[in-house]
C-alpha cells in the first residue's frame, strides 16, 4: 500500500532510449497497466521500479521517499518476472520462505504464511515438489506466490501470465485482481494482452517507443482514444483512410459529416459499430471470410479499394462469403496526425459513459 | 557481484579495480619480473632495477638455429595433435553427449585414468610400446603420445558443451531435410563453438608445452620448444635464456589470447566444462 | 641413426659446447666418415627417460636411437647391467683404459674421462678472504657464528651439496677416504659410518639459511648466492667459474678449499649402449675421450680436472695448473654408497627441520 | 535424433541397435588409443606392484610394497604433505577464483576484459620458468624485498623452501583452470534469479550464500577435481620451490624412482597416488553423471 | 498439400501414456486445431507426425504412404517449434535459407525466396540481424518464415503465437491461415487459445491425457460440446450443479424440465446465453464485479450456494455491483458424467448452425 511517483524517467542504452521522459502516479491500492507493443520499454520501467536499472534520468519516489538510487533489496518492491525466475535448487515451499526467512521470522509463521500463500494461487498440496517438476503455469503461480508472501507496497507484474493457457489466465487474472484489491496494493501490471488491461486496470498507460501514448482509466482507452495508435492498439479497430473537404468525408462509401479543417484523415471504427447490410451498389464491398467465435461473429469486408474492414454481428447472422455487402459506421472517431481531430459520439454519451466507467 | 551492467554505467566499477589491482601484484609481477630478467645482464640485491640492461641474451638465444626450428616444430607438432584430438574426439564427445550404447558411462569416465595416474610411470611402458613400432624419434611419435594426452579435456569439454545445445535447433533442421551429419555440421558444432574453443584452447597450449612425453618419444630427433627450454633453464646458472623464450612465447600467446576473447566473446570462453 | 653417434648430455651448457665446439669437430677430422650428433638432454632425469627407452628397446631388440651418455650412472636403470644395456669397458676395447686415474673408478660400465671439485664460494664482501675458513671446524665454526649465511642443496639433486654431506661423513670417519670403497657397502657398516655423520648435519642445521633449508640443486644455491640471500655455498668449481664470467657472481666472489681435506670431488663417466646402432663408433668416441687432446682440453676449457692420471697430461699443463687443481681431490665412491647417503640423508637430516 | 528419447520401445526397434553401433563407432578411436596407451600400462602397473618377483626369481602376490608405504613414517608424511597442499590449494583456489569468476560472471568492459587476461595468462607460463620466476620474485632478496627494502620496510621472511612456496606456484598456475571453469558453472545461473532474490530482500551476500553457491555445488566439485588432479602430482614446482623434507609425492616419486633406483617403491607410490586421485575423482564422475543421467 | 492419415497412434514415455490410441485424417489443405490442457499430449502428437518421436503403436501415413519410421529430413513436414528454436549462431537470412541450400536452389533463387518468406511475416528489412537481437514475437515470425519457405505438404504449428501480443496474435493468425489456404497446405495446429482454434481451425481435436474428447468443426464444438471437458474448456461456460426429479431439475433458481433419468446433473450454460434481471426473491444471486471489454460486459454474479456465474451484457447496460439479480439460462447443457445428456436447443436450431458452421 504505497504512493509511487515517477517523475521525468528516462533509461538510455547505450545511445537509444528504452524509455524517455516517463511520468506517471499512482495512487494507494491502485493497479495500472502497462500496455504497448514489443519493445516499448515496458519491462525497463518495470525495472527501474524494482531497482534492477537505474534510471539515466528522473526520480522515482515510494511514498514521497526517493528510492531512485535504492538496490532492490531495499526497496519495498515485490516483482514478478516474465521468466519466473525460480530458484531451481530449492522446492516450491522454500522458494516462497526465502524472504520471509531473510526476515526473520518465526518458523511456525512462516509455515502458515507460506502455505496460505500457496493456497491463494491454489497450490496448496505443493509445497514439497521440487520447481522443475512443475508446469509452466504452476512456475508462474510460484512466482507470484513468492512476491505476495511479502506483501509488498509495491506489486510490480511482468507479464505474469503470457505462458498459461486462456483458462488459467482468466482464473488468476481474476485472482490477482481479488488479491490485489483484498491486500490494497499498489500494483503495476505489464502485459501483451489488451483484454487482460481492460479486465484488469484501473487504469491503462499505452506505451510506444519508450514514451506513453494514453494514461486513461480502461473505458475510455476504449471509447476515446486519444491517438490513432491507441485506438488501433486497444482493441479491434478498423482504419479508413480519406479525405475531408467542406467538412464532408469524400470517401464514396462514408461521406460523413466531418467539421474539421480540410485535408487528409483516419477514419477509425471499433467492429462493433460497423454494421453491414447486403447491397448491389457499384462500391460496394466484398466479404471475404466469416470467423464464428460463438458469442459473435466476425465478418472480413474487402473494400473496392483492398482495405480490410472488421465488422462483429450477431451469432445467427446469415451474411456469407462473396456476398456484396454495404458497410456504415454507426460511430467513428477522425484522427489526423495521430491526434483525435473528432469523435461522432454526442458528448452526452460520453459523459454517460464516464458514469458507467468503474462500477 | 554486481547486479550487472545495471549498476554500470553510473557507478565506477571499484571492485574491478580491486581485482585488477590485486591480480596485477599476485599475477602480473612474476610475469614482469621475467620480462624484466629477458633484458638484464646484471641484475643483483639490493638494486630495485637491473644494473645492466642488455641485449646479448637475446642475441645469443635468436641467433641459435635450434630455437627456431624447434618453435616452427612445436607450432606443427601442436597443431598437428589439436587437430587431430578434434577430429577424433569432437564425435566421440557428441556420441557420449547424444547417444546411448552399451558401457557409455564407464567409457567416458576411464578417460579420467590419463590424468589420474602419475605420468612417469606410464611414460616407460608408453616408450616400450612405441618402440616396437618404430616410433621412437618421430613427428608422428611423438603426435600420438601428445594425443593421448588431450583426450580427456578434449572428450570432457565438449560433451558439456553439446548437452547444452538446445535438442530443438537439431530437430529443427532435421526438419528443413538435413541429414544428422549435416546438422552435426551446420548446427550443433557451431552451437557448441564457444567452449569447444576453450578446449581448443587449453589443448594447444597444453600441448604446446608439454615436455615429457615429448622427449621421451621424441629425443633425438624431434626436439619442441619447451624441451630446448628446459635443457636451457635446468641447472643453468644464467636464467636469462629461460627468460628470453618465455617472453618470446608470450608475444604471440597474449594476442592468441586477445584475439580469442574478441572471437568468442566475454563468458563463453569457459561455457560448459562439465560444470 | 647410422653413422651418426646419439650422444646425450645431461650437463651444464659449458660441458655441452665443450662437446659441441671442441671434441666434436676433432672427433670427426679424426675419424672420417662419423658424425656426431649432441643432445642437450637438460638433467639427469631426461637421461633417465632415455636410458629406460633403451633398456625397453633392448627387450624387444629395436634400435634405441641412443648410442652414448656423457656422463650417467650405469646402475640405472635397475636391471640394466644385468640385461647387458651397457658395454662393460676395458682395455680390450679402450685403448688407453690403464692411464685412467686408478681414483676415478666406478663401475666398469662407465669411464671416467673429467673431474671437477667441489670448492666454497663466498662473497668477499662480507666475509674478507683471509677470515675464510680453510678447515672443517674453522667452516662449521663460521656457520654457527653466521646463522642464516650458509647453504647446501640436497645431496641427491646435486654434487655441491652432496659432497659437502661426504665431506662431513668423512669427518665424522677420521678424514680418512680410503676407509670406503664401493665394494665394502653393508648395511652395517654404513649405519655405523653414517649415523656420525647426521649428527653432524644436524648440529648444523639451525645455523643454515632458514633455520635448515636445503636448495633443490647445484645452481639455486648459487643464485642464492647471487642474490646476497647468504654468504658461502659448496660449489662446483667448474660451474662457480662460469658463473663469474658471465656475470651471475659478481667479481667479488672468493673461492676457498678446506685444506685438513678436500672437500670431495667427482668423475663423470661416459656410458655406452651396447644396442645402441652405432656401438663401435661410440666406443671409438670413448676412447677418443681419453687421448691427451681431449683430456687437455678439459682442463683448459672447462677448468675441470682430467680422468686420466696426470702422469699422462704434459708437464707445462700439469706444472701450470699445479696449484688450481690439487691432485689429491678425495672422492667417494658411488654404488651403494650413493643411495645410502642420499635416502639416509633425506630421512634422518632434513625433516630434523624444527622451523617456525 | 528421436531414438534415445525413447526408451521404453527400445528393445522393439531395429534402428536403436543401429545407433548403438554408430556410437560405439564414434568413441572408437579414442577409447581404443586410451585403452591401448593408458589402461593398459596402467594395469600393468598396478599388478607389478602386487606380483613381485620373490628373491627365488619366481612371482609371488605380495603387498610388502604397500605394507612398507604405509608403515614408513617418512612416506606417511610425505603424503600428508602432499594432502595438505592439495588441500590448501584447493580452498585457496576456489577463494580466489571464485571471487573472481563471480566478477567476471557480472560485469563486462575494459577492467573485465583486463582481469580475464590476467587471470587467464597464467596458463601461457611453463612451470619450469614460473618456479624461476617466483623465486626471483618472492625469493629471497626476490622483487618483493627490493622494493620493500627500497621504501625502508623490513623484508618479509619468504615462503620459498617452505611447504607455502609450491602452495603459492601451485595457485597461481591452476587459476587459470579455476577461474575459467567456475564462470562456466556460474553462466548457468540466470540474471533473473539473482534479481529475485533481491528483490525480497537478500542482499548481495545472501544472494551469494543461498541463490548462487546451491547452484554452483557441481562446477565447485568439478573445478575441485581437476584442480586436485593437477596438484596432488604435480613435479616441478614442488620440487623447486618446496622444502626438501617432507616432500610431495610429485618428486618423491621421482626421486624413487630415479635416484633411489627403487622402481617397484615408486611404482607403489604411482599406484596410491592414482588410487588417491581416484577418490577425488569419483567425485567428479558422480557430479557428472549426474548432470548426464537428468539430461538424458 | 497432402494427406494425412493417424491410426491408433499411442506413446508411452516410461510406463504412462503420452498419447493413447490416437486417430485422426487430415485432409488436404485441411487445418485442425489440436486444443487440450497442458500435459494432454498434444507436443507429443506433433512431433511423432514430424518423426521426432518414434509410435509405440499405431502407424502414420502420409498420402497413403508409411511414414512412421522415416527419419525428419524424409517427411514432407514442417514443424514450428513451441520454443521457436531459431539458431542463433546464424542471422535470420540463414536460419530461413538454411533448408533451401541444403536443397541446392541457386542463390539468385534462395535470395528471392528468403525475403519474400520474410515479407510475409513482416520482418522484411531484418534479414541480416542476429536472431538474439530479436524480440521474442519476431523470433516467433522468422521460426515460421523458415517453415514456410520450404513449402512442405504439411506444416505443423506448436503453439506457434504463444509468445505474441494480442494484436500481432490476431494479424498472423489471420495471416498463416491466408498462407495456409493459399497453399493448400495441410496443416496441425497446437494451441492454448481456444479463440485462436475456433478462428482458424477447418476443425478441432480436443484432447485429454493423451485421448480425444471431440473432433469436430469450430462452431459443432461450441455449441454442442459432446462432454462437460469440452463445454467448459472452449470459451467460457457457467456450470451449476443439481439434480433432476421427475423431468425437473431442483435448483431453486433453474427449475428447468429436463427430460432424462432421475439423477445428479451439471447444468451448463454460456454467459451470452445467461440473461439476468433485477430481482428481491430470497434465492437472488448478488452482482460481484462488471468488467467492461468494450464490444461487451461481463457481469460476475454469485449464487446463494457461492457458484459463481458470469453473464454477458451489452455495453451500455446499467447493471451495477451489489445488485440482487436473478439469472436465467436461455439454452443451456445438461451433463451426467461428462457425456452431453440434454441440449436446450431445438433440433431445427442445430441444423441451422451446421449450415451455418463454414461459410
Ligand atoms: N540490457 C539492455 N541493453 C540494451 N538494450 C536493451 C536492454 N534491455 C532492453 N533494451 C532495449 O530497450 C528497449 C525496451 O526494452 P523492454 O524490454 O523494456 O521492452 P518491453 O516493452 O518489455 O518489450 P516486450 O513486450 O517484448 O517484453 C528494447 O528496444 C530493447 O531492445
Ligand atoms: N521426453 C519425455 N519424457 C518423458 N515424458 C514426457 C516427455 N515428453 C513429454 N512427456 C510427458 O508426456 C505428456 C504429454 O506431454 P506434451 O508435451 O505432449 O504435452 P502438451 O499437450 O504439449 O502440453 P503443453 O501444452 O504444456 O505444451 C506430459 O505428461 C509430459 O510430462
Ligand atoms: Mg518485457
Ligand atoms: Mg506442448
Amino acid at each position: 500500500m504505497a504512493h509511487l511517483a515517477i517523475e521525468g524517467v528516462s533509461k538510455l542504452f547505450g545511445t537509444s532510449f528504452a524509455v524517455r521522459d516517463f511520468s506517471l502516479e499512482v495512487g494507494d491500492g491502485e493497479l495500472v497497466c502497462l500496455l504497448g507493443p514489443s519493445g516499448s520499454g515496458k519491462s525497463t520501467l518495470l525495472r527501474m521500479i524494482g531497482g534492477f536499472e537505474r534510471p539515466s534520468g528522473g526520480t522515482i519516489r515510494i511514498d514521497a521517499k526517493d528510492v531512485t538510487t535504492l538496490p532492490p533489496e531495499r526497496r519495498p518492491t515485490g516483482m514478478v518476472f516474465q521468466s519466473h525466475a525460480l530458484w531451481t535448487h530449492m522446492d516450491v515451499f522454500n522458494n516462497i520462505a526465502f524472504g520471509l526467512k531473510l526476515r526473520r521470522l518465526p518458523k511456525a509463521e512462516i509455515r502458515e504464511r507460506v502455505e496460505s500463500a500457496l493456497a491463494l494461487v491454489g497450490l496448496a498440496d505443493y509445497s514439497r515438489r521440487m520447481t522443475t517438476q512443475l508446469s509452466g503455469g504452476q512456475q508462474q503461480r510460484v512466482a507470484l506466490a513468492r512476491s505476495l508472501v511479502l506483501e509488498p507496497k509495491i506489486l510490480l507484474l511482468d507479464e505474469p501470465f503470457a505462458s498459461l493457457d486462456q483458462h488459467l489466465r482468466e482464473r488468476l487474472r481474476e485472482e490477482v485482481r481479488d488479491i490485489q484489491q483484498r491486500l490494497g496494493i499498489t500494483t503495476l501490471f505489464v502485459t501483451h494482452g489488451q483484454d487482460e488491461a481492460l479486465a484488469l486496470a484501473d487504469r491503462i498507460v499505452v506505451m510506444r517507443d519508450g514514451r506513453t501514448e494514453q494514461i486513461a482509466p480502461p473505458s475510455t482507452i476504449y471509447r476515446q482514444p486519444q491517438t490513432a495508435f491507441v485506438a488501433g492498439f486497444i482493441g479491434s479497430m478498423n482504419f479508413v483512410q480519406g479525405r475531408t473537404r467542406n467538412g464532408v468525408c469524400e470517401h464514396p462509401l462514408f461521406p460523413l459529416a466531418i467539421p474539421i479543417e480540410d485535408g487528409p484523415v483516419t477514419l477509425a471504427a471499433r467492429p462493433e459499430a460497423l454494421t453491414i447490410r447486403p447491397s448491389d451498389r457499384a462500391e460496394a464491398a466484398t466479404v471475404h471470410r466469416i470467423v464464428d467465435f460463438g458469442t459473435h461473429k466476425m465478418v472480413d469486408v474487402d473494400l473496392a479499394d483492398g482495405t480490410r474492414l472488421k465488422a462483429m454481428v450477431a451469432p445467427d447472422d446469415r451474411i456469407r462469403a462473396g456476398m456484396r455487402v454495404e458497410p456504415r459506421l454507426a460511430s467513428f472517431f477522425v484522427f489526423r496526425d495521430n491526434e483525435l481531430a473528432h469523435q461522432s459520439m454526442p458528448a452526452a454519451a460520453k459523459a454517460e459513459i464516464e458514469a458507467l466507467q468503474r462500477v | 557481484m554486481t547486479t550487472g551492467r545495471s549498476s554500470m554505467d553510473l557507478r565506477f566499477d571499484w571492485i574491478g579495480l580491486l581485482f585488477a589491482c590485486l591480480l596485477t601484484l599476485f599475477i602480473a609481477l612474476p610475469l614482469i619480473v621475467v620480462g624484466t630478467w629477458a633484458f638484464t645482464e646484471v641484475w643483483r640485491y639490493p638494486s630495485v632495477i637491473p644494473q645492466q640492461f642488455g641485449l646479448r641474451f637475446w642475441g645469443q638465444t635468436l641467433a641459435r638455429g635450434d630455437v627456431w626450428d624447434a618453435l616452427f616444430l612445436s607450432l606443427r607438432l601442436t597443431t598437428t595433435v589439436t587437430i587431430l584430438s578434434a577430429v577424433i574426439c569432437l564425435p566421440a564427445a557428441y556420441a557420449f553427449a547424444r547417444m546411448r550404447f552399451p558401457g557409455r558411462n564407464i567409457l567416458f569416465l576411464s578417460f579420467l585414468a590419463s590424468h589420474a595416474f602419475p605420468k612417469f610411470g606410464l611414460l616407460v611402458a608408453i616408450a616400450g610400446i612405441f618402440l616396437q613400432f618404430g616410433l621412437i624419434s618421430t613427428f608422428w611419435g611423438v603426435v600420438l603420445i601428445q594425443l593421448v594426452g588431450t583426450l580427456m579435456l578434449m572428450i570432457w569439454i565438449p560433451v558439456a558443451a553439446f548437452q547444452n545445445v538446445d535438442r530443438r535447433m537439431e530437430e529443427a533442421a532435421r526438419d528443413a531435410g538435413a541429414t544428422p551429419l549435416r546438422v552435426f555440421w551446420s548446427i550443433t558444432l557451431p552451437q557448441a563453438a564457444p567452449t569447444i574453443s576453450a578446449a581448443l584452447l587449453l589443448t594447444f597450449v597444453g600441448t604446446f608445452y608439454e615436455t615429457e612425453g615429448a622427449w621421451l618419444i621424441g629425443a633425438p630427433e624431434i626436439r619442441t620448444m619447451p624441451v630446448l627450454m628446459i635443457s636451457f633453464i635446468n641447472n643453468q646458472i644464467v636464467v636469462q635464456y629461460g627468460a628470453v623464450l618465455s617472453v618470446m612465447l608470450w608475444v604471440p600467446s597474449f594476442i592468441a589470447l586477445m584475439f580469442a576473447r574478441r572471437v568468442i566473446g566475454t563468458g563463453a570462453f569457459a561455457r560448459g566444462f562439465g560444470a | 641413426a647410422a653413422g651418426t653417434i646419439d650422444l646425450y648430455s645431461g650437463s651444464d651448457a659449458n660441458i655441452v659446447d665443450l662437446w659441441n665446439n671442441t671434441i666434436r669437430p676433432a672427433f670427426e677430422k679424426a675419424h672420417p666418415g662419423v658424425a656426431l650428433k649432441v643432445t642437450d638432454a637438460g638433467d639427469n632425469n631426461g637421461l633417465r627417460a632415455i636410458a629406460d627407452r633403451a633398456l625397453a628397446a633392448l627387450k624387444t631388440k629395436t634400435d634405441p636411437q641412443a648410442d652414448l651418455f656423457e656422463v650417467f650412472d650405469p646402475r640405472l636403470p635397475s636391471g640394466g647391467i644385468d640385461a647387458g644395456l651397457w658395454v662393460k669397458f676395458s682395455a680390450e676395447n679402450i685403448e688407453a683404459y690403464d692411464h685412467i686415474n686408478p681414483l676415478a673408478f666406478d663401475t666398469p660400465y662407465s669411464l671416467p674421462y673429467r673431474g671437477s671439485q667441489v670448492l666454497l664460494a663466498y662473497d668477499t664482501t662480507k666475509l674478507d678472504p683471509k677470515d675464510a675458513p680453510k678447515r672443517w671446524e674453522q667452516l662449521t665454526a663460521w656457520i654457527k657464528a653466521n646463522p642464516g649465511q650458509f647453504i647446501y642443496n640436497r645431496p641427491d639433486k646435486g654434487g655441491s651439496g652432496g659432497n659437502f654431506v661426504r665431506r662431513a661423513i668423512h669427518e665424522a670417519n677420521g678424514r680418512d677416504p680410503k676407509k670406503f670403497k664401493i665394494d665394502n657397502f653393508t648395511a652395517d657398516f654404513a649405519t655405523e659410518a653414517l649415523t656420525p655423520a647426521w649428527k653432524i648435519l644436524n648440529d648444523l642445521e639451525p645455523a643454515l639459511y632458514d633455520k635448515g633449508a636445503y636448495t633443490a640443486g647445484n645452481t639455486q644455491s648459487i643464485q642464492l648466492l647471487a642474490q646476497g640471500v647468504v654468504t658461502m655455498v659448496p660449489v662446483w668449481s667448474d660451474q662457480v667459474l662460469q658463473a663469474i664470467s658471465q656475470g651471475v657472481l659478481p667479481e667479488t666472489t672468493g673461492l676457498v678449499q678446506l685444506t685438513d681435506l678436500a672437500l670431495c670431488g667427482g668423475f663423470s663417466g661416459i656410458t655406452v649402449f651396447s644396442n645402441g646402432a652405432n656401438k663401435d663408433a661410440a666406443l671409438k668416441l670413448a676412447a677418443f675421450m681419453l687421448t691427451k687432446e681431449m683430456q687437455e682440453a678439459i682442463i683448459t676449457q672447462i677448468g675441470g680436472f682430467p680422468g686420466i692420471s696426470w702422469d699422462h697430461i704434459s708437464d707445462d699443463l700439469r706444472k701450470k695448473y699445479a696449484d688450481v687443481i690439487p691432485s689429491t681431490i678425495p672422492t667417494f665412491p658411488g654404488g651403494d654408497w650413493e643411495k645410502a647417503i642420499a635416502d639416509g640423508w633425506y630421512r634422518n637430516v632434513a625433516p630434523g627441520i624444527s622451523r617456525t | 535424433m528421436s531414438t534415445e528419447t525413447a526408451p521404453a520401445v527400445s528393445s522393439r526397434h531395429p534402428s536403436i541397435t543401429r545407433g548403438s553401433s554408430i556410437g560405439l563407432l564414434l568413441v572408437a578411436l579414442p577409447v581404443f588409443l586410451l585403452a591401448w596407451l593408458i589402461i593398459f600400462p596402467i594395469f600393468s602397473a598396478v599388478v607389478g606392484t602386487i606380483f613381485v618377483r620373490g628373491p627365488d626369481g619366481a612371482k609371488e602376490v605380495s603387498l610388502a610394497s604397500y605394507r612398507f608405504f604405509f608403515t614408513d613414517g617418512y612416506s606417511l608424511g610425505n603424503l600428508w604433505l602432499t594432502l595438505w597442499t592439495t588441500a590448501v590449494c584447493g580452498i585457496l583456489l576456489l577463494a580466489i577464483g571464485l571471487p573472481i569468476a563471480l566478477y567476471l560472471r557480472f560485469s563486462q568492459g575494459r577492467l573485465a576484459a583486463y582481469v580475464q587476461a590476467l587471470a587467464i595468462f597464467p596458463m601461457f607460463v611453463p612451470s619450469i620458468i614460473l618456479a624461476y620466476a617466483l623465486i626471483r620474485t618472492i625469493g629471497p632478496n626476490g622483487t618483493v624485498d627490493l622494493l620493500l627494502n627500497s621504501v625502508g620496510l623490513p623484508k618479509l621472511r619468504t615462503p620459498y623452501l617452505t611447504p607455502w612456496g609450491p602452495v603459492i606456484g601451485l595457485v597461481w598456475d591452476n587459476l587459470p583452470l579455476t577461474v575459467l571453469m567456475l564462470t562456466a558453472g556460474l553462466s548457468s545461473i540466470s540474471n533473473s534469479a539473482v534479481e529475485a532474490a533481491r528483490d525480497v530482500g537478500a542482499r548481495p551476500f545472501r544472494v551469494f550464500i543461498s541463490i548462487i553457491l546451491p547452484r554452483m555445488g557441481n562446477s565447485l566439485l568439478v573445478t575441485a577435481s581437476f584442480a586436485v588432479l593437477g596438484i596432488f602430482s604435480a613435479f616441478t614446482l614442488p620440487y623447486v620451490l618446496g622444502s626438501a623434507s617432507p616432500e610431495m609425492m610429485g618428486p618423491f616419486m621421482q626421486r624413487t624412482f630415479a635416484d633411489m633406483n627403487d622402481p617397484l617403491d615408486a611404482m607403489t607410490q604411482a599406484v596410491i597416488t592414482f588410487a588417491f586421485c581416484l577418490v577425488f575423482g569419483i567425485f567428479y564422475i558422480r557430479s557428472i553423471a549426474c548432470n548426464r543421467e537428468a539430461q538424458l
